[in-house]
């Protein structure tokens, strides 16, 4: 029921949830999340990924989520590859019948995908590049959900 | 135990590839890593602290004291930094 | 920082997010929210609202936001007017630097829009209409915040 | 007091008008709700519930209590169910 891909092309947020919600009348809400590259320092950032595994543990996750609220449809796209400032990174969009289900589990999904999918992050500033680290807030973010 | 080994990250990076199949004196993952580190200071730089290392077995997130099996995909590699 | 608008119009999800995070590199997370007139034994929805006060109520709720949590933009937007079911009615689109403070801000503003924006819903059903009553649970949604 | 008096949703179909002015005897919200509840049927059903009531003084919320000023926009309608 929740969609899963992993691509290196953009996407486009108002037409993922148009092809949810689109001829449905029993569709309330749709929560969405996108995350893009911030810029600052950073000129560049290489998302690697572990193509086995990364759709499984998305589709893991997903599952997860469609299990503990009651949802109606949902898409989440993860990007890999070399992205500029202001990229896409990743969405996730959910339908539900009301609202509280929607939010809940589009924070859900973006909490467990950040600790929990095979990606890893490099960024590349004057010339030098290197792997991002894990963050403990985002182990505190996935762990409030237990 | 034969294993088809891949090293993602830094990991990689330290052991100049991204995968390989090696036959290991190790039924666990933590017994995996010492049989490796024993390989080249590239797999001892990669493996020198264990915390900061996670594992997956046949795709799936384990422990070090995860129990290995003959032909696994066995896979290395830092703390996940996506999304 | 915030936009409002009240229309009849419909909108696009994609547009919006677009317009708020294009050609900037500072923003990490973009959490939207659309709310849809839901079909069943609905067969069209009518919004009446306040013109004097709709848009002050939301700029109010808007910049509440703006000053619980750091953000970067965002959208509002509700529309008025005869909507049949799988229309847009609402979106919320809020622009941070970090997930959290775009996740909470975007819930925040639907929960404070539900009991302090100034619409009444009618909805037809077998030739028959009626106002919608106001539900507890949005009471308790927005109580959750102070 | 002289007030701009709008009415919305079923308290607008009760009393037959979405708006009109009036002078009023009365000082607070509730005052002038009684005021208007004589001043016919449609008026007295529209008001009969007062927790069913909502209201507005220049476009604020404000409850029953709330002083009126000469000239001022009172809003009277029910709790609101948008978004």
């Amino acid at each position: 029921m929740i969609t899963v891909r992993v691509q290196t092309e953009a996407f486009d947020l108002g037409a993922e949830t148009h092809a949810l919600s689109d001829g449905r009348t029993d569709i309330g809400a749709v929560a969405s999340f996108v995350g893009l590259v911030r810029g600052g320092e950073i000129e560049a950032m290489t998302l690697e990924h572990y193509p086995a595994m990364t759709a499984k543990a998305l589709e893991a996750i997903a599952a997860e989520a469609a299990g503990r609220w009651p949802l109606l449809g949902g898409t989440v796209i993860h990007r890999h590859g070399r992205l500029l400032p202001g990229d896409p990174i990743v969405l996730v969009a959910i339908a539900a019948a009301h609202r509280g289900d929607a939010f809940a589990a589009c924070a859900f999904i973006m909490d467990y995908l950040k600790t929990g999918a095979p990606f890893w992050k490099k960024e590349e500033t004057g010339g030098e590049s290197r792997w991002v680290d894990a963050k403990a807030e985002d182990d505190a973010a996935r762990d409030r959900w237990r | 135990m034969k294993l088809d080994l891949l090293y993602f990250a830094w990991v990689r990076e330290r052991i100049g590839l991204d995968g390989e199949t090696r036959d290991l004196a190790a039924h666990t993952v933590g017994e995996a890593l010492v049989a490796l580190s024993a390989l080249g200071d590239g797999y001892a730089s990669a493996f020198a602290e264990p915390h900061r290392l996670r594992f997956a077995l046949d795709q799936d997130f384990v422990d070090a004291d995860a129990a290995l099996r003959e032909g696994a995909e066995l896979a290395i590699f830092p703390p996940v930094t996506g999304g």
